[in-house]
């Protein structure tokens, strides 16, 4: 029951419009295709990759029907929120990281437990449930910062905003090793095959014994995790915490991780699928600046060129079911 | 009747009840006719953006890109009344194609290409941002001082002393709820959102009316773009996405007091009110901003999962 | 400055944001007095998110441009100023004061912030109740210079009290959000025991106050705010209009005095830690009308 | 062999409104298989999921191997050794056949799953218990209904550590080389002494392969059947019902008349140059394994596939259905094979869906006149004895037999001029398909014309007037059911060789 060839094209398809995309860049900008260019394409897309991994964590727990299956929208909310408490105990009450990461994590591990007591407890619908706690949340940030820009200085930080492993930019080695671990234990462990079996079918997951409340509380929590590190490298990425950031991040996250549905030959969510989601978007941004597209358009092209890339993985899905 | 089935039947309505209470309480102006008018009136937009949005919600679709449909409403009507010198009617007309165009885009997207609601409207967001900001140089708003009274009498003037914008929003409420609730158009729709292939073999033109679904939807968002543009003389970009989240919370909290859950025009009138009178009094409780903006979404978590919890409890 | 040259320079210009008049002039400003110059322009634009502002310096570090214009922007950029200065590439900043800058073009935001006050207190003749809508003091220095200064000048008028607690203006759909606060803000406050409104460090939201006084038939409370673009001297100058004071900025002339600056940089002048950029006092309609036409906006009848 | 297995002793569940289990007895012995009938909604399914602890009981315990069960849930089933095939294929569609098999059971290492090894496993499974060759890289998504029947029953059997193993209607989609193949199965896993619990409408089936019958009526012990033989069935058939049944199908000639639907030459991906006449007054039948392209014809006909080339005319006028919907204007009706998805919406009331297709006869002014709704839908539930009697009733909540006739009402509601039946009693039990059988003949009396596809040799020898033979995408046989024999038409759809089939 081999695809014949066509078919394999047609699943790559949407990987291929962007190869050409990034050729077509590269021959029109001289720094586009470098090695410094990737790297600085990855560690701009570093925190909407660490953001996505938790979201791709429970769509595919939770099934990817955006609205009825699994979403989190308070992920960026929850690493806005965890950012703004470790800047606010490194700089304005002198504590140690350590414990302000500590506290931060308090933060996050109450959040992924309301989300889960809301989705699972309360079955909620999770699109509502998610969007309305990052309302909370951001406010609460409010609160926490005074809306104030809280800068950091701590060595730590500092590191990973600029210090390199082995040559290479730290939040990139850091983030990739967090990527491995994700991928590992969602892709190649039996508790990940059952966290997907349950966003695939709830029915079929629970007839075949797998508990699927707790691998979707599970996901909840995952993900509020992943809004935890994720603060780490927002607060490198703006040497501090700046109110409003997570509206951006969050159109950025759920860009990444549904295109990356579309790079998937299965045409559903996957983690690598989120991370390379991410680190495209990230490309386009940097790639349409580097060949001097005017900023006002960016975006359009931006919409236009991911809704021509969905269309055409829901074009071609539909063509062989 | 016990405690349980009280509040399985009224949950969400004592909450807004106790929370009505509450304000009257600690602010003397808030119980006054003016203030309760200033409710409604703040409230009329987002009733009208929330219709838009429970027709999609109801045919089982979503709708990210009700603010660009507000934003274009406005936009058209006001270039049309300023640079083209339309009379009002023609240029609310000409505002509610430009609303419909954003429609036709998404349906173009669900419909033709068969791109999932959530990603296509995120699409139409993405572009119809991008083309706004184009249009405008860059975002700056395109403002209109010596409008047409009459058009700037759809936000400000009255008929009998009731706000035109209220009475607009009225009519908008009602006809949706003769379409969405009592129509044999609107009984096609639910049976598209709840089960699409079975309303597809059961003859309904599925395509066809999701179509028509999100074109009318976005129209109707371009009205409320119409009244926010004359509210303020202007058309400013960008402005409409300040409504999503109001809008789809007030969508939901009306499915959940709706005995099977759907998303219903009354419904959808409850939340919105609901989300107006919490805006409302915490503006009026003189609370610091950053207090009141944390108050306010903990407010509407705390609503929203009490109005899902009272379903449970059916 | 005829001798002035960016000839063979390729110039990087990072402005925050866009969607606001004076963000966008600014910008505008910048990059056509580049372009002018003979100069290429790498334009990066934050989308209104300080981080991913920041983030576009690193971009403009690796396309390696000749010299960054940063328009607007807080704290995040520093260590991408310092970056960009280690690596030899100037920094020029617009409203934005910072140790790895070159210079700094700004309008001169103590002044404007003292004007505002002094045209403020004389409005409501020195005493009375006023509003202020100030959710950026704290987030923004330039605005925490404005709104800080106007209160300074209150403190020497004892009749006058701000209103606890301060509104908070959203910056997305601004005048309708200020119009609603307002609107719920007078049936607080009625008729006699409000006298101002007053926006601290722009005017967008004073375009939705004007609105809810007059929906509300209160013109009596005066409104002020600082910026005057021609969409609110344009609402100035009408009849009775209540919005009676505005400090205006040219921020296009200040974007294209930042590209003139990197000009003179390069002609190898030495230039000031800051270049002031004229402000224009704005009192009253008659006022409005002059200010319109000597920013070159046009003239209103 | 008498050592008792599985003992359910006075399960009592009720639903609001219903009782549906009224302290009921289930005795499975080891090593046998036990057959479990009933009419629709006797409770077979409910006694079925208070034993996988899908539903609690409300009385009555639950015994495995002598050991009284604390507290019913799916693990401790699943641990006590019972394994479930469902009804509905539970499957996960973007998942490969590996995958699916070892879902809930994955094998790993130290360094993670064990991927190739559960592959390898899963492919030997099919061919040496199952008989079938199927690639354990493969999607389910890209598989046959029959093939994804045939992963659920080795998901459930890998991991042989099965007791117990129940069956609900697990034939139902599969053809009769398959239903062979899992016979074969069964008899091999009751060689190894694994018990079996076997629900079915097919009686023929339950003789053939049952050790014991247990008979359910009205959510009530109705008998016990020790000894099974192959002429158990009408005894068995009384027993469910609680009378006779000598006549399942009405015997009316028709006498066919102009013709109304023709087809020709069409061409689709699943099947070629299939041309066909339906007269009215005529009910025609289509044969034929699934997979061999009956399904894709009618779903082409209904303007729910396109195809790629061919004619259809109705009353002589050529025709292309962009969409069912076109289909409908045109007089057609489908009742679809599977009810649950494409033929009720399950969470609209009975009156909503009897009227969902003809709508504009209840409205005036596009507004609905619900009186006029609830009229006709109460006289429909009436002419077709739809159980509970009413219309307020949420489709879900109906049993199988029972949301067959709501899906029937809509059309006999519409009006419709040609009747397309795409497996119209599958799942349905012995009374209620006497009483669909009826409504059909009727149909034809009144000068409808009907087309019947269908796996059940039977119904469509004793239902039709002709019956067209597919195989392989093509029609390869047209036959008159007068005096036609369910061997010879299981041998046509076979494409050859005379086969014993269960009926
Ligand atoms: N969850 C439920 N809620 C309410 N009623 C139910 C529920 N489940 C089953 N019933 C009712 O219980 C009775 C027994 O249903 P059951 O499904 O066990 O019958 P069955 O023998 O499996 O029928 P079929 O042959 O159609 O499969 C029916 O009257 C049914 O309507
Ligand atoms: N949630 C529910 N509430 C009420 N009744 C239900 C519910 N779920 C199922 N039922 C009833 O349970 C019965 C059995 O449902 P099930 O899914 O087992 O189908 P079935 O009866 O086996 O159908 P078929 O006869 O087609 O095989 C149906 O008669 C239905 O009325
Ligand atoms: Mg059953
Ligand atoms: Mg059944």
């Amino acid at each position: 029951m081999t695809q014949p060839m066509s078919q394999r094209l047609l699943g790559v398809f949407p990987i291929i419009v962007f190869a050409c995309l990034f050729a077509y860049l590269g021959v029109q900008s001289t720094t586009f295709l470098s090695l410094d260019t990737l790297e600085l394409i990855t560690k701009q897309a570093v925190p909407t990759v660490i953001v996505s991994l938790g979201l791709a964590t429970v769509v595919i727990a939770g099934g990817d029907d955006v609205v009825a299956g699994g979403i989190d929208l308070s992920i960026p909310a929850t690493a806005i929120i965890c950012a703004a408490i470790i800047a606010d105990q490194l700089t304005n009450q002198g504590a140690s990281l350590p414990f302000a990461m500590i506290l931060a994590f308090g933060a996050a591990a109450i959040i992924g437990a309301i989300n889960a007591f809301l989705v699972v407890g309360l079955r909620m619908t999770p699109l509502l449930a998610t969007l309305s706690m990052s309302v909370a949340i951001v406010g609460i940030t409010k609160v926490i910062t005074s809306s104030r820009r809280i800068g950091v200085t701590d060595e730590t930080i500092v590191f990973i905003r600029d210090g390199t492993i082995f040559g290479i930019a730290a939040s990139v080695v850091m983030t990739t090793v967090l990527v491995l671990v994700f991928y590992h234990a969602l892709h190649r462990t039996r508790w990940g095959m059952n966290m997907q079996a349950t966003g695939g079918s709830r029915d079929a997951a629970e007839i075949s014994g797998i508990l699927t409340r707790r691998f979707v509380v599970q996901s909840f929590l995952i993900a509020a995790f992943a809004g935890w590190i994720a603060s780490v490298f927002v607060l490198a990425r703006g040497s501090g915490s700046s109110p409003g950031t997570e509206e951006n991040m969050l159109l950025e996250m759920v860009l990444a991780t549904f295109l990356g549905a579309a790079f998937s030959p299965r045409r559903v969510v996957t983690l690598w699928g989120a991370v390379l989601g991410a680190v495209v978007v990230s490309a386009l941004s940097v790639g349409f600046i580097s060949i001097g597209v005017n900023v006002f358009w960016t975006g359009c092209i931006k919409g236009a060129l991911i809704l021509l890339v969905v269309a055409s993985a829901s074009v071609t899905t539909k063509g062989r079911s | 009747m016990t405690l349980r089935s009280v509040f399985a039947r009224f949950g969400l309505i004592i909450i807004i009840v106790m929370f009505f209470s509450f304000f009257s309480y600690v602010s003397p102006v808030f119980l006054t006719f003016d203030n309760q008018v200033n409710i409604i009136e703040a409230s009329a937009i987002v009733l009208i953006l929330a219709l838009g949005m429970t027709l999609v919600v109801a045919m089982g679709g979503i709708d990210l890109s009700i603010g660009i449909a507000f934003d274009f409403g406005a936009a058209f009507a006001v270039v049309a009344l300023k640079d083209f010198g339309a009379a009002w009617y023609v240029a609310c007309l000409i505002g509610v194609m430009g609303g419909a165009l954003v429609g036709l885009l998404n349906a173009i997207l669900i419909v033709g290409l068969k791109i999932s609601p959530f990603m296509a409207t995120l699409g139409t967001f993405f572009v119809g941002s991008s083309v706004e900001r184009v249009f405008t140089n860059g975002g700056g708003p395109i403002s209109y001082r010596r409008m047409p009274q009459e058009y700037r009498d759809l936000a400000v003037g009255d008929v009998f002393g009731i706000p035109t914008e209220v009475i607009i929003a009225a009519a908008v409420c009602l006809v949706y709820f003769v379409v969405l609730e009592r129509s044999i158009f609107g009984k096609r729709i639910h049976a598209i959102g709840l089960q699409k292939d079975a309303a597809n073999v059961a003859g309904i033109p599925v395509r066809r009316y999701m179509f028509v679904a999100f074109i009318l939807a976005s129209a109707t968002c371009a009205i409320g773009g119409l009244i926010g543009s004359a509210n303020i003389r202007m058309f400013t970009p960008l402005a409409g996405f300040s409504y999503l989240l109001d809008a789809i919370a007030a969508v939901f909290i009306g499915a959940a007091i709706h005995p099977k859950g759907r998303p219903n025009v009354i419904g959808t009138l409850v939340g919105v009110l609901f989300l107006g009178m919490i805006g409302n009094g915490l503006n009026l409780m003189g609370l610091d901003f950053n207090l009141k903006a944390a108050l306010s979404g903990i407010i509407l978590v705390s609503a929203l999962a009490l109005a899902v919890a009272q379903q449970r409890f059916r | 400055d005829g001798h002035l040259s960016l000839d063979g320079k390729t110039i990087g210009v990072a402005v925050v944001g866009t969607q606001h008049f004076w963000d966008r002039e600014a910008f505008n400003g910048a990059v056509s007095t580049v372009e002018e110059l003979g100069g290429t322009v790498v334009p990066v634009d934050g989308g209104r998110d300080n981080q991913v502002h920041a983030d576009n310096h690193d971009i403009l570090l690796s396309q390696g441009v000749d010299a960054v214009i940063s328009i607007l922007g807080d704290g995040a950029v520093e260590p991408k100023f310092e970056a960009l200065s280690g690596a030899g590439i100037p920094v020029f900043t617009v409203d934005h004061q910072s140790p790895f800058g070159t210079n700094n073009t700004t309008s001169d935001n103590y002044y404007m912030g003292t004007t505002i006050g002094r045209y403020m207190a004389d409005a409501i003749g020195g005493e009375g109740n006023v509003a202020v809508f100030n959710a950026f003091e704290g987030a923004l220095r330039i605005c925490g210079i404005r709104a800080g200064l106007w209160k300074y000048v209150l403190e020497d008028y004892p009749g006058i009290t701000i209103i606890q607690p301060e509104l908070a203006e959203e910056f997305a759909n601004a005048p309708e959000d200020a119009r609603i606060k307002t609107l719920d803000l007078l049936s607080q406050y009625p008729e006699g025991t409000l006298d101002a409104i007053h926006v601290g460090c722009w005017d967008q939201p004073a375009i939705g106050v004007v609105q809810a006084l007059e929906e509300a038939g209160r013109t009596d409370v005066l409104v002020t705010a600082l910026d005057g673009g021609p969409d609110t001297l344009e609402i100035m100058a009408e009849e009775g209009s209540p919005f009676v004071a505005n400090v205006a900025q040219q921020p296009n002339l200040i974007g294209s005095t930042a590209a003139m600056n990197v000009a003179r940089h390069f002609a190898g002048e030495t230039l000031l830690p800051q270049t002031f950029v004229e402000v224009v006092p704005v009192l009253g309609q008659d006022g409005a009308k002059a200010a319109y036409e000597q920013l070159g906006y046009g003239t209103l009848d | 062999m008498t050592d008792t297995l599985l003992k359910m002793c006075d399960i009592t569940k009720s639903f609001p409104g219903v009782l549906a289990l009224d302290a009921v007895d289930l005795e499975v012995e080891r090593g046998e298989i036990h057959g479990l009938v009933g009419e629709n909604g006797a409770g077979k399914s409910t006694i079925i999921k208070v034993l996988a602890g899908v539903y609690k009981a409300d009385g009555g315990s639950v015994d495995i191997d002598g050991e009284t069960l604390a507290d019913v849930t799916p693990r401790s089933v699943h641990d006590a050794g019972v394994r479930f095939i469902h009804q509905e294929l539970h499957l996960v569609q973007h998942f490969t056949v590996t995958e699916s098999v070892f879902m809930g059971q994955e094998e790993q290492t130290l360094l993670g799953l064990s991927a190739r090894a559960m592959r390898a496993k899963a492919e030997a499974f099919f061919e040496t218990a199952l008989g079938t060759q199927l690639s354990g890289k493969t999607l389910i998504r890209d598989l046959g209904i029959a093939e994804r029947k045939l992963v659920q029953i080795a998901r459930a059997l890998i991991d042989a550590k099965a007791k117990l193993v129940v069956f609900d209607e697990p034939t139902a989609p599969l053809t009769s080389g398959e239903t062979d193949k899992l016979f074969a199965a069964i008899r091999k896993l009751k060689e190894q002494g694994i018990a079996m619990i076997y629900v079915s409408h097919y009686l023929a089936e339950i003789t053939d392969i049952c050790d014991r019958v247990t008979v359910l009526r009205n959510g009530q012990n109705a008998g016990r059947f020790d000894d099974v033989f192959d002429n158990s069935a009408p005894a068995m058939i009384s027993a469910m019902v609680g009378r006779e049944i000598d006549e399942l199908f009405p015997t009316t000639e028709h006498s066919a008349a102009a013709p109304r639907l023709e087809i020709q030459s069409l061409c689709a991906d699943a099947f070629n140059d299939v041309s066909l006449t339906v007269h009215r007054h005529e009910i025609v039948g289509i044969a034929g394994l699934v997979g061999s392209g009956r399904e894709d014809l009618i779903d082409t006909i209904y303007g729910l596939k396109a195809p790629s080339s061919g004619t259809l005319k109705i009353d002589g006028i050529a025709q292309r259905f962009r969409a069912p919907s076109e289909a409908v204007a045109a007089g057609i009706a489908l009742v679809p094979r599977d009810r649950r998805h494409d033929g009720l919406v399950l969470d609209m009331s009975v009156s909503d869906n009897v009227n969902l297709a003809a709508l504009d006869s209840v409205s005036r002014w596009t507004l609905e006149n619900r009186r006029a709704s609830h009229a006709v839908a109460t006289e429909m539930s009436e002419t077709l004895d739809i159980r509970p009697r009413n219309i307020a009733a949420t489709a879900r909540l109906l049993s199988g037999g029972n949301q067959q006739k709501v899906v029937l009402g809509r059309w006999l509601n519409k009006g419709a001029d040609i009747f397309i039946l795409d497996e119209p009693t599958v799942g349905v039990d012995v009374g209620a398909k006497v009483e669909i059988y009826q409504h059909i003949e009727n149909l034809a009396k009144d000068g409808v014309s009907v087309l019947v596809s269908s796996s059940d040799p039977g119904e469509l020898i004793g239902l039709c007037d002709r019956i067209l033979v597919m195989l392989r995408g093509k029609i390869v046989a047209e036959v008159s059911t007068t005096d036609l024999g369910v061997d010879t038409l299981v041998a046509l759809t076979t494409g050859g060789a005379v086969q014993e089939v269960a009926v």
